[in-house]
């Protein structure tokens, strides 16, 4: 194998001794499998090529084994996870294609730049499916906010999220943001994109066809977002420093340019295989296309359009340069594929050649710089069963009894304190930094449970939402994560839709901790429990773990996004209340279930316990019920309980139109305790009054617990429990409180 | 009638656009490459929202060297009707078809939410069928804008009333008396930030932006059966 | 040879972003920070040795791209 | 006392704005343009006299608001 090319670059042999490898995240016996794989000791850019293959990214080498406990295949499923998104079938030979990514370090870094690129990885894993992307999601999680760095961060991430999804037209209609000190100094930043297409056009990463060419498409190779570890060697010079890996900077418009192209390009037919260049860049893009083919690559470094001078092969390797893709088509078609891209004012260049050898094959200035089995790249990573421990914090939340708190006497005042609770706030703030409407689509706007998007030529639409309660994944991760996936359905269903699967974003501390080990574990079965219980398989996700800060690592947050289909855009529902005088029903069972509700952090300034219960069949057959109602035309609003209960639900849905309501809710529970518990499998509808008698019936006949409370009307919220006045305030007076809370720190 | 809808790299709103003009006129329409050297077919010219060449330098400046600009000027000239919609809007200023500039919103953020716009001007292709004052409700969705001109320039605006959509409630980016659309002296070129395309029926939110598709067949007609029957 | 070239906001014409940074610049104690404006700072490499050409050049470029004269001032200045 | 404070973006850092400026004067016929890179230019009135003080003010306020160390650089000179 040839010596490197810059003098600068250990040789193989420095490589060996003095354990280089290690800088890369490569273990001992993790080098010594390599060099077997190879015959010899790898050279630089070969153990480069390694270690990012083989990183948790790409390899998932601790999370595998978790990951296969999801369920995966389903009636609608036409493509699970492996590919760069999951694709489910929506009927008229359309399928909706979706996936969800995080960028919680770079966006820690520097949150405009980390949040976009986020956002721009995450669109070209949809369109490299051949797939139109219709809208885009996020969840967010930051410190508290009267940090001043939380708010640098929150700011900037917002914006960036912002700046990308509105330069290149793709709506950002939902999401979700949470505040905790847990999350300080580690902000988690997950996007996630939706997409259509129908069934025909769907495309994978292979590289099909030996000898057939390989083309790059998209701006030149910088040294940007290179393993960082390479320069935390010794000897830094000057030199090395001013070569220092930059940070990625997003060029949504480029991304545009390429989107459309792509499409064309894909439409055109003439596309055998195709992928984005995400994480480890072409690395990552070239083997895993050759894997997946069963066949070799070779590429020609210099070919490779190249942004800075003196690149070297692992640079070019290892860069994460954004906005790039990489395609195989036929020789007889280049000069086609080259005019779509002339149109866009783009240039693709041949860079390499599929060939049957089963290797990755580097050649550069006139020599082979790297040659790889690709089957040990992809496939041949070692997968680690990492020891996990019940931690202590766990064990010590089963005695807390979380009813001993002195009784909360004045209820106006507790429900503002949890309505103005960042978390809970209105996200206007967010939202309204986002083109929410582009593509004319959006029939549910963010500000309801779950967005709407129509598609376009058909009665139907889809339903999407984000959802992972931390707090309770923290308090018990089996639990939060069947709530999670329970609680994204839910928000499906009181949109009018049917849960047809999800993406998910599993986002943990570090898994050499036994004890994040052990939520990972734990949180993952409750996750694919839910999954199969409500039938949602898992099409997709992505995982991101070493999330900590000086105190520890953040809450385990498994982010579930999930889409759902709306059978015709009549049965589209929201939150807020509609007209005076219809009725409203809470539907589901309040119990004394206070642990990790937003009742416990706002007002008693505490997370502990455990957290509520959840029974999956009651869940299911709420869903069904609510459904079904929606479908008869019966019902006039749907909203899901969640943070802040019963009181802050009801007081969400009159902040839509500012419609009053006056409700008297029976219970034997405390009356704190009834109004901010956060009992699960609960919606609160409201119905016309012609339809409340037929509503009621059909609900009993479902076997779904129904109470009616009252009726909306007037502009005050009156809530009364056992018919003693709790609650009662002008709705404009909590909406303030609702309303203010972010942008009054944000100022 | 014949429309067309201008694409440029980077434009988001053009099949946004295009939509439009089919549900509220039913008119044929095209969408037109920036680098199209012939208008002629068309007699209305939609110069959609989006970010044009990334928006980069400022909104609007790139795209005004595109081959495309030097017919719009012509098909301007010629009194067809051209409309600029946010990004378009921005294109126009920046291309000299209309007066003024957009810069930064005051509070330095993107905003995106549905406005209140007063009517001020019917006479133009784009508003005869509005009442003057009539109150309308149609989304904006822009980080850039904030409408300025000079003393004297708003003066003439003011004055040959030239001002054909003002913020109702809030002004959302700090534009100069409230403007958020103006016209040319012959009221056939019209500029606007909030995006009526997106307020073209219920399901959206609002529909009270068809009427400005409606506007301008109407003024086709009226312009078209005055010519034939002479 | 190298031009650098300024594009400033006209003294009348509101500059939201310069007032923006004097806000945040008082709200972290630079109380002493008066009036800020903001523009923008281009380095552009031009190929050619003529000088006179080139400062008729970009000229040409500010007027018809760099700047908008609408409300934008520019200047700038040729190296090498 | 007057600051000028010009914040570039790092040498190997992408600057989409200057690649997309470098397009469009190439496509008006401006071939003798190489690279182009596009950063800012700020004019801070200081009410200080006191040149020592000022100059570690103003770099404060760089480090921590006008320029973003991790993907810019910035320098500036006080007048007056
Ligand atoms: N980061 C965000 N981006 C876009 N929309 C958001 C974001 N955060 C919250 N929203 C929107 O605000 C509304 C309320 O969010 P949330 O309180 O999380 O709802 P829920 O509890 O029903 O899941 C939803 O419509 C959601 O989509
Ligand atoms: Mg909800």
């Amino acid at each position: 194998m040839a010596q490197q090319v810059s003098a600068k670059e250990p040789t193989t042999l420095q490589i060996a001794e003095q354990k280089i490898y290690k800088q890369f995240g490569v273990s001992d016996s993790e080098y010594a499998l390599i060099c077997d794989f190879l015959g010899r000791q790898p050279n630089y850019t070969e153990i480069g090529v390694f270690s990012v293959m083989w990183s948790e990214h790409c390899a998932y080498k601790n999370s595998k084994p978790l990951l296969r406990r999801f369920p995966t295949t389903g009636p609608r499923v036409l493509m699970g996870p492996g590919e760069g998104a999951g694709i489910v079938d929506i009927g008229d030979k359309q399928a909706v294609v979706f996936k969800i990514e995080s960028h919680n370090h770079p966006s820690a870094v520097e949150p405009y730049q980390g949040a976009a690129t986020g956002v721009g990885g995450i669109i070209r894993d949809i369109f490299s499916m051949g797939s139109r992307p219709i809208a885009l999601l996020n969840s967010l999680r930051f410190g508290r906010l009267e940090n001043d760095r939380v708010r640098y961060l929150f700011e900037h991430v917002v914006s960036g999220i912002a700046g990308y999804g509105n330069c290149i037209g793709i709506p950002t209609v939902a999401g979700e943001v949470m505040f905790d000190e847990a999350y300080e100094g580690n902000p988690l930043v997950n996007a996630m994109c939706v997409g259509l297409i129908d069934h025909d056009k769907i495309q994978r990463g292979v590289a099909k066809g030996v000898g057939n060419p390989v083309f790059y498409v998209g701006p030149a190779t910088g040294r940007d977002g290179i393993h960082g570890a390479t320069f935390a060697s010794e000897d830094l010079t000057a030199e090395s420093e001013a070569k220092r890996s930059a940070v990625q900077v997003g060029d949504p418009f480029m991304e545009k340019l390429v989107m459309e192209a792509t499409l064309e390009l894909i439409d055109s037919g003439i596309v055998l295989g195709i992928q984005d260049m995400g994480a480890a860049g072409l690395t990552c893009s070239s083997a895993e296309m050759a894997s997946k083919a069963g066949n070799g690559m070779e590429l020609y470094l210099d070919e490779v359009p190249q942004r800075e001078e003196g690149m070297t092969a692992y640079e070019m390797m290892l860069s994460e340069s954004q906005e790039r893709m990489l395609f195989v088509t036929e020789p007889q078609h280049e000069a086609q594929a080259k005019a779509i891209f002339e149109r866009w004012g783009l240039h693709c260049a041949k860079v390499g050649k599929v060939t049957d050898d089963g290797r990755l094959r580097l050649f550069h200035k006139g020599e082979e710089v790297a040659d790889m089995p690709v089957k040990a790249l992809v496939d041949d990573c070692p997968i680690y069963d990492k020891p996990s421990k019940v931690p202590d914090y766990y064990l010590k939340n089963g005695s807390i009894d979380t009813n001993r708190y002195e009784q909360a006497l004045d209820l106006n005042d507790a429900l503002k304190k949890v309505l103005g609770s960042p978390s809970l706030a209105s996200k206007e703030w967010v939202y309204s930094q986002y083109d929410y409407q582009v593509r004319t689509s959006t029939a549910v706007v963010p500000g309801s449970d779950a967005a709407v998007v129509t598609i376009r030529g058909t009665r139907k639409a889809l339903a999407m939402t984000t959802d992972c309660n931390g707090r309770y994944v923290y308090l018990d991760p089996e639990v939060g994560g069947r709530i999670a996936v329970a609680e994204a359905a839910r928000n499906i269903v009181c949109s009018g839709g049917e849960p047809l699967a999800i993406t998910d974003n599993l986002n943990f501390g570090s898994p050499e901790k036994p004890e994040v080990f052990w939520q990972m574990e734990k949180s993952v079965d409750g996750m694919a429990e839910a999954c199969r219980f409500l039938e949602t398989p898992v099409i997709g996700g992505n995982v991101s773990l070493y999330n900590e800060n000086a105190k520890g690592a953040i809450y385990p947050t498994p982010v579930v996004g999930m889409v759902g289909l709306i059978a015709d855009i009549d049965h589209i529902t929201t939150q807020e209340f509609k007209a005076e005088g219809d009725v409203i029903f809470l539907l589901g069972e309040t119990k004394a279930e206070i642990g990790g509700s937003e009742f416990q952090y706002a007002v008693h300034g505490l997370t502990e316990g455990r957290p509520p219960e959840i029974d999956l069949a009651t869940e299911k057959a709420l869903h069904g019920a609510v459904l079904g109602a929606i479908r008869q035309g019966l019902v006039a609003s749907a909203h899901d309980l969640s943070e802040g209960g019963l009181a802050a639900a009801v007081a969400e849905a009159t902040f839509g139109r500012g419609l009053g309501a006056k409700i008297d809710f029976a219970t034997n529970l405390r009356p704190d305790l009834a109004l901010f518990s956060e009992s699960q499998s609960r919606i609160l509808l409201s119905a016309k009054p012609r339809h409340a008698e037929e509503l009621a019936a059909w609900l009993s006949e479902q076997g779904v617990p129904a109470q009616q409370l009252g009726t909306v009307g007037g502009d005050r919220l009156a809530i009364a429990v056992n018919g003693h006045t709790a609650i009662e305030a002008s709705v404009n007076e909590f909406r303030q409180e609702w309303k203010e809370a972010i942008p009054c720190r944000m100022q | 009638m014949k429309f067309a809808v201008i694409v440029f790299p980077g434009s988001n709103c053009d099949i946004d656009m295009l939509k439009a003009v089919e549900d509220t006129v039913g008119q044929p329409v095209d969408y037109v490459w920036h680098t199209a050297t012939d208008l002629s077919a068309y007699d209305a010219i939609l110069v959609p929202g989006g970010f044009s060449y990334g928006d980069y330098l400022r909104c609007g400046a790139i795209a005004q060297f595109a081959p495309v600009m030097s017919e719009i000027r012509k098909a301007a000239e010629q009194g067809k009707f051209v409309l600029g919609v946010c990004n378009g809007f921005q294109i126009l200023t920046e291309a000299g078809l209309l007066p003024g500039a957009l810069i930064r919103n005051k509070s330095l953020k993107f905003r995106c939410h549905p406005v209140d716009l007063r009517v001020e001007n019917t006479k133009t292709a784009f508003t005869n069928g509005y009442e003057h004052g009539d109150l309308i409700r149609i989304p904006i969705a822009h980080g850039e804008g904030n409408f300025y001109c000079d003393d004297e320039t708003l003066a003439k605006l003011q004055a040959n009333e030239q001002i054909v959509f003002r913020y109702a409630g809030d002004n959302p980016n700090g534009s100069v008396d409230d403007i958020a659309g103006i016209c040319n002296e012959e009221g056939n070129v019209v500029g606007m930030m909030p995006h009526p395309e997106r307020a073209v029926s219920e399901l959206l939110g609002s529909a009270d932006g068809a009427g400005m598709f409606k506007s301008v067949l109407n003024a086709w007609r009226e312009r078209n059966g005055a010519a034939s029957v002479r | 040879m190298k031009a650098t070239v300024y594009v400033t906001i006209k003294e009348n014409v509101l500059d939201p972003q310069g007032n923006a940074v004097q806000g945040s610049l008082h709200t972290m104690g630079f109380d002493e920070v008066g009036k800020v404006r903001i523009g923008k700072y281009m380095e552009l490499d031009l190929d050619t040795n003529d000088r006179a050409h080139a400062e008729e050049r970009i000229k040409a470029m500010c007027e018809k791209l760099l700047a908008n004269t609408v409300i934008e001032d520019y200047r700038f200045e040729l190296e090498g």
